[in-house]
């Protein structure tokens, strides 16, 4: 192992419940305050307490945001994991454990580093409160690695302190632990190890937050007074963050709320809720996962017919049925889009980074109102829950609420007869009212079943065609107005195509750039929404390869290119993870090279799953 | 098929406060069965709402699936109105009432659709104490779809396919009350000097009233009974198996007084017996109305009139303290917090 | 008009709940007994009474059971809808009315005949209780039709007498309205019609019969023993066939029922009921509509993860949402198929006739106990509602139920350890066992969640992938073992390919003959099965282009087909009808023509829709 | 992850009737919280099928989804068990149950999933009376999601995230009774004294048996009450959101008379009133258990023992009249009608 700078991974294997969550968020907090691209990914149990979990951090002076296999480092606190933890460093890596008891033997193995620190042993010298020791531990070991890897001190204590802001007693307790674990690795060992931290100024404005935090907050700058909610992982702390912020931006200045904020039976009642709120002119939403999404399903092909607006974020994770709910996927294309039977089908929007998260969901709302149609969000558990290096979020001043065809007591007033489903303007987006615009123009019933222009209630086959044509030019109108895909060509000819979309982007980033150092030239595009727009028409169409990467078994987002698009399916190769794991970079390259040429054997191993 | 009907303006119609007549209250002309309750209850509503003087474009009518959910197209056409999904309008109405505090909430349901898929809802609407008018057209079988039982049906009652309900019906006002409802009220389609005035009431309620109304179905009605008067046609019936057959028949009217007790003839020739509560019922005693409605079940009677209300609870916006302004009408500086709040933000994520 | 022997269309034009479906199920059924082929189709409201109703009947020597436009001859007795009723018949054809009162003059228009008859007078005159003439008023139209179109009236007696076995005063009451009928044709008018019947032994040994009740009796030839429903339109009968037939099939000796039926709360319910008594090895099954889909789909997702029979027949309407419950569609090709959240996909059988529903209900539990896994039949109102000729109902003496992999007390002996997800046989598809086999062996957990091929719960990535990639093994032995595509190939090799499925296989058969007399040679593929086997694949290579016929606006079947396989999907042309009534063979070849000669002007007509 | 547990034959352990012992009754290693009140409730199954000498594999075990739903994987080993989705734990009890009717069948189930999302199906499985076990480990949150409020929390009690909950909490023994549930008890995980005996009459109950278990949650325990002895620990989270601590604890256990009241701290400091019914209580009385109910709940009491028992009501299967054969057993011959019939069959449709 050579010497690598910002260039590693470090793993921390824990048990759930301990409040280990801080401490390793504190160690990876410090390298981005060190101006260092850092991702960190939260690989959690679905329970509560006393089962394995860990806590991967990868540094990447290159700036590559994906998942990456293979551990420099990993910090074990945990017994119960601790053989197979043994085995996933990587050869010339180090293992740090709690020395307090002797090492079992078995966990011995060739070629990694052993550095054991006597972590209990030391909390529970210093500190009298178990609970205090549990804890503290924990940060004794953000000590050892501040050494070990050359962390800057002063931030991590600062860090201490804005977290503990006002609570001297904590703030000295943990400044304690830091240094027992900083003093224990300058008395035992040599260091920094070989690999390390080294402060730079690469992040810029960049900030380090979670999706659900940044959809949350999309929610409160997109207008939504109203959610609907029931609590599902991954998708709870989005309701949470909305909350919070709620609380603090939106609240008049008699302390009333600005907001309304529903915890529902279950997730048909939150759809519901977030359609009576659309359809009565508040915008509203649910976050959910999954299983919510099959439960909002004949909801959603209401909205979709009686052409209510009505935004849903569905934070993915892996199926199916309740599959593994602590585990990421991208698998809920085909049930999103096409949710509910009958003819319908939804628009998908499909975020990649915080910042797009907060962009996307405040822009849902627009859309939804423009187009009196459900908008889905799709994000994932990894995306959703854990921290990403992101561009700070940005805000139009100048921008306004697009808030649809909704017409008003005067405009009422200036028209004849009101047809709530007559397309005037040839977009197949109708006009409609709210109820008590106007005493006696314009209110309209509202149903699931088919009506006529003026929607009165009809089983008339030829009115019923008419509005399903019209729900047709909708959908045109709809490819014009969702997000374009974000396409990046490299002007070589014989370039393959890449396309991708949400968390699979940051490895299939850095996939370009490793088969690029391969020789293969790569046009990318990334994909932001569904229907897809000309955009995505054309780079199909001028390619003869396309690998579409995605985070699920059945190749899902191919499957929706070839049939709305008259390509020939073949040229889309699928290029595909679905073991829970965000995909790696190496994964795609290697399904890459592998097809091209199938008989040179890449000088890329097959990804290993790691937990 | 829907059929507008064409709004005269009879000089000599009687006025209400906002200067409106009857008409103004009335919506398209009902294609339900003919005598079917659903529609007298319509009518109770027209009538409640053009004597409190309710302005119509400010009522929001919404409803699930079934022959009752279909009323709402048939009162108050100037209000909008909400035919939802089976079972669910009590969700779309709380997120209807979250949006805009200031309109009257009508959610119109059957017992199917309350009773059966809709129970989850209906039980979580309640203990919302959300400020809703919620009527349930109770007929004790699923009407449009050809005269099931529900589950509000009698135990023991025959339905048309002339089999036996073995199970016990779920007595909506009581589970109501038990749950915590803030107004619960009980009625029958045909007896308007009462109900006329329990939907006001429910009306003015500041919360949660729900209103349980027992409204026969002319068609699939399900109460064992006489069959006498219907010889031939229950004949062709069971040898042609033809479901399309629906004897026309009137709407039961009926009319007695508090405190008293009545027996209505069912359009099969049936009887139900209703037990008016007398004048000076207390309904702030919740202990009292539980045990009244136990006694009642015993007797095989139902017990009509408002049979408790308590007005000290919070309805949904109080508890939630959310703002007097209807949501829906909040500026766009008042939900956007700002370039400047976002600059804060960011930086709190560095 | 020339003169035509059993070529023909009647409409009747009643008002619903007025008694009339008996009556005029009896002239289709005359003409049934007459031997030749008669297709009913019941056009009703979606409300119990006051409302427009129709009844039209095709009669066609040549066998077409598909619908066809153009009315020959209007039974109306439904002033409601006599304006329209009259603009619908062809020119030249009949309009038959009850002249008691004088008809409108508006109605009166030049190229057809009016006929009178003065079916209430008459009634009124021979009956005396009210409700016996409204029913009887009935039969008189069919009396004057027996005349008119030359039926044998021996037979419409004699099915009189059937129905009303042992009720002399009926049948009286039906022979007197008859004759009244009968008679006042031949005094009155010219008879026969230059259109009429005449006998034929054309039909053989083919029964009359819907595709509800059919299902029905195909569940109880199955072997279904737990049936949990609720109702919809057009789903319920399915429930009341299956209780009808279990009452007199399936009875012990004491009179105790060998079934159980439960009415559920709702769908989620009812499909919750069919999964819990599948687990626990009976075969049980659930029909619904299109809504109930929607719901169930939660459920749907768990069979598929947990590997539980289950069977759901969807009897589908016109969607989205409540739609036109009342009017058909094939559009829940996508929603079935891919119901639930996460990689999830499910069997579908695609009936075409009632000997077909009965069929492929029966088969529907063997391949959900092979398969371990939801299997969905898809019918429609058309198939499910409307009386149909069809093959008679064929059980092979020697036929087995095919239980699928289920170990015995005995069996489970024998084994080491009882892996309930071990793929022994490496077709993907593992052993199960009943609760309650042995006492010590066998017993194993089913979730929803990741398990291990011993149905431990975990949340490792590679067990999970296994797990997944097991059910793409068990999905590839799914195609062989669901029903096979029927195919008919011209011989000529410039044939195009016409492609369809259910209920529009009546009118591409009679599209076919259509398109043969213009010279343009055609194959055919009757898909039977999702997912497609290799005939399908073949089919759609073999041929340059395919016309994809279904009843749904955004062709679903087209969509499935090229996401499932290589082809251009431009060679797939979608032929579309979906104003809710049964597609007919003129629109089918109308879009055929069109697209192959766009400039040419096809003799035959742009399809009206007829209400 | 779920670990094997190693099943030691211990010698001198004693045996029940069927000659097992203690072990053959016992799951997998619970992964539940320390001290979650769940495992003791789990314990007390396994104790009770144990004294009552069920066949361990004739039980089938299903649940929904939640830490409650996780626990059938921790008792019965032998048995076969059915995690199934979240709120619907009743329907595929109903169609386990009426495939064969000759299994012990228990349904675990947790507020949430009970009160909240499976509602409609715990009123609709009590009207089927069908003859189960249903248990209902209430914690008054939602343990699996991190510790919400569930609707049966205590009005005016704190969670977790320290906001109060204003909704009346949902009185599920009450509730049941006043559905006509035939067989209604109430106790707490840690009184193995009387939980194990319910359980037992429980499982003899020949029809629907409804167990309400006061089950506190160790980490996401809802009640207002002293923080005193958690200072450091709130402070920590308090000041880092982090959600991923578990401050451990032990299992609460209490042990008082019949007749008794008694005071349970819960872990958090904070306190319960628990009442014992007497020994000479009626438990056939449906009116004096709703009136004691009633009386409980106004004296912020919880009512324990067995509250209401109905032994003459049909179960669902004496309801559907099904073959004592169970279903699932029937021979192709008993199933199959054969090819003669179904020539009459066609027959009849020519
Ligand atoms: C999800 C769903 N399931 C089933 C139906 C079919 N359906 C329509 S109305 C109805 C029952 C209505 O009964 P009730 O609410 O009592 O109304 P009523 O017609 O008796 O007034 C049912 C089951 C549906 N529309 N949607
Ligand atoms: C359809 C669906 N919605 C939401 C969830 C997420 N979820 C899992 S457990 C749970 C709540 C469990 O609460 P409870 O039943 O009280 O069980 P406890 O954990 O408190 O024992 C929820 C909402 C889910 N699994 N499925
Ligand atoms: S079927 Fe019954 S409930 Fe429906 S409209 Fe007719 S009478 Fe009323
Ligand atoms: S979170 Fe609560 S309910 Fe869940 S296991 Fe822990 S203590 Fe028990
Ligand atoms: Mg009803
Ligand atoms: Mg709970």
């Amino acid at each position: 192992m050579n010497n690598r700078i910002n260039d590693f991974i470090v793993r921390f294997a824990n048990v759930n419940g301990t409040g280990s969550a801080s401490a390793n968020f504190l160690f990876a907090k410090t390298v981005f305050r060190m101006g260092i691209p850092v991702t960190p990914k939260n690989i959690f149990p679905s329970n509560i307490q006393g089962l394995p979990t860990w806590y991967e951090v990868r540094v990447s002076e290159k700036g590559y945001l994906g998942r990456r296999e293979g551990i420099d480092l990993l910090v074990c606190v945990n017994p119960q994991s601790m053989a197979k933890d043994v085995l996933s460093v990587n050869e010339g890596g180090y293992f740090i454990f709690d020395s307090t008891k002797k090492l079992n033997p078995e966990y011995r193995r060739e070629g990694i580093h052993y550095l054991g620190i006597p972590m209990m042993e030391m909390a529970n010298a210093a500190f009298d409160d178990p609970r205090k020791r549990q804890l503290l531990k924990n940060i004794i070991y953000v000590g050892a690695l501040a050494k070990l890897l050359a962390m800057d001190e002063s931030i991590i204590r600062q860090l201490i302190e804005e977290q503990f802001e006002g609570k001297k007693s904590l703030i000295e307790a943990n400044f304690k632990a830091l240094s027992l674990g900083i003093d224990y690795v300058e008395k035992h060992y040599e260091y920094p190890l070989s690999f390390k931290l080294e402060k730079r100024e690469l992040l810029g404005e960049k900030i380090l937050v979670d999706g659900n935090t940044a959809c949350g907050l999309g929610a409160v700058y997109g207008g939504a007074t109203v959610m609907a909610w029931y609590p599902i992982t991954p998708s709870t702390s989005v309701a949470e963050a909305y909350e919070n912020f709620c609380k603090q931006f939106r609240k008049t200045e008699g302390g009333e709320n600005n907001f309304a904020i529903v915890q529902a039976e279950d997730e048909l009642a939150a759809m519901g809720m977030v359609i009576g709120a659309n359809w009565n002119g508040a915008r509203a939403f649910t976050a959910t996962s999954g299983p919510g999404v099959s439960l909002m399903s004949e909801f959603l092909g209401l909205a979709y017919f009686a052409e209510v607006p009505a935004v849903l974020i569905d934070v993915q994770r892996a199926g199916p049925s309740t599959g593994m709910p602590t585990r990421t996927q991208q698998s809920d294309l085909l049930a999103a889009a096409f949710a509910s039977h009958g003819d319908t089908k939804h628009i998908l929007l499909l975020p990649a980074t915080p910042k797009e998260c907060f962009e996307m969901t405040a822009e849902s709302f627009d859309l939804a109102e423009q187009l009196q149609t459900p908008v889905i969000l799709l994000t994932d558990l990894d995306l959703g829950m854990n921290d990403h290096v992101s561009e700070p979020f940005e805000w139009d001043v100048k921008r306004k609420y697009k808030r649809g065809k909704v017409l008003t007591a005067e405009e009422l007033e200036g028209i004849g007869k009101f047809g709530r489903y007559l397309d005037s303007d040839g977009d197949g987006i109708p006009y409609r009212t709210y109820p008590g615009t106007h005493p006696t123009k314009g209110a309209f019933f509202t149903r699931g079943t088919s009506k006529d222009e003026y929607a009165a209630y009809t089983e008339d086959g030829a009115a019923y065609k008419r509005n399903m044509d019209r729900l047709t030019r909708k959908w045109e109108t709809v490819k014009k107005l969702v997000p374009k895909a974000e396409i990046s060509i490299s002007s070589k000819p014989e370039a393959i195509g890449l396309l991708f979309f949400g968390t699979s982007t940051f490895s299939s980033e850095e996939a370009k750039d490793l088969l690029n150092e391969e020789g293969i030239a790569v046009d990318s595009i990334r994909i932001r929404a569904f229907p897809f727009g000309k955009e995505v028409v054309d780079f199909v169409e001028s390619h003869a390869t396309i690998f579409v990467v995605e985070q699920n078994r059945d190749a899902q987002m191919r499957k929706m290119l070839i049939m709305e698009m008259d390509c020939l399916p073949k040229k889309l190769v699928p290029v595909l993870n679905y073991d829970g794991m965000p995909i790696t970079a190496d994964a795609i390259c290697q399904q890459i090279v592998q097809y091209l040429n199938p008989k040179r054997l890449s000088n890329h191993e097959l990804s290993k799953t790691a937990v | 098929m829907s059929y507008l009907k064409p709004l005269f303006s009879h000089p000599k119609l009687p006025k209400n406060k906002l200067g409106y007549t009857l008409k103004e209250y009335e919506g398209s002309l009902s294609t339900l069965c003919a005598g079917c309750g659903h529609d007298s209850i319509s009518a109770a509503i027209v009538r409640a709402c053009f004597e409190l003087s309710i302005e119509p474009h400010l009522v929001a009518k919404i409803s699930g699936i079934g022959c009752s959910s279909k009323t709402p197209t048939y009162f108050l056409g100037n209000s909008h109105g909400f035919n939802s999904v089976h079972g669910r309008m009590p969700s779309v109405a709380t997120g209807a009432n979250m949006a805009n505090r200031d309109l009257v909430y009508f959610g119109v349901s059957g017992d199917g659709d309350s009773a059966s898929i809709g129970m989850g809802q209906f039980v979580h609407v309640i203990r919302r104490n959300l400020n809703m008018v919620y009527v349930v057209m109770n007929n004790g079988c699923y009407g449009l779809t050809k005269g099931q039982d529900s589950a509000t049906a009698d135990q023991g009652s025959k339905n048309k396919s002339g089999s036996i309900n073995p199970f016990q019906a779920i007595d909506l006002a009581s589970m109501a009350i038990e749950l915590g409802a803030s107004f619960v009220a009980q009625s029958f389609s045909g007896d308007k000097q009462q109900l006329i005035p329990l939907l006001k009431a429910a009306i003015k309620h500041p919360g949660f009233a729900f209103l349980n109304v027992i409204s026969p179905c002319v068609t699939f009605n399900n109460n064992p009974g006489s069959t006498k008067s219907y010889d031939y046609v229950r004949e062709h019936i069971d040898a042609t198996s033809a479901k399309d057959l629906v004897p026309g028949k009137n709407e039961i009217k009926i009319k007695y007084e508090a405190g008293m007790s009545t027996q209505v003839e069912m359009h099969d020739g049936s009887e139900i017996q209703l037990n008016k509560l007398a004048l000076d019922w207390d309904p702030e005693d919740r202990n009292s109305a539980v045990n009244a409605l136990q006694k009642a079940r015993a007797k095989d009677e139902i017990l009509t009139g408002l049979l408790y209300a308590n007005t000290d609870w919070n309805d949904l916006h109080r508890t939630l303290k959310t703002t007097k302004t209807p949501l829906n009408q909040l500026k766009e500086n008042e939900l956007c917090p700002g370039i400047k709040v976002l600059n804060q933000v960011n930086a709190s994520f560095r």
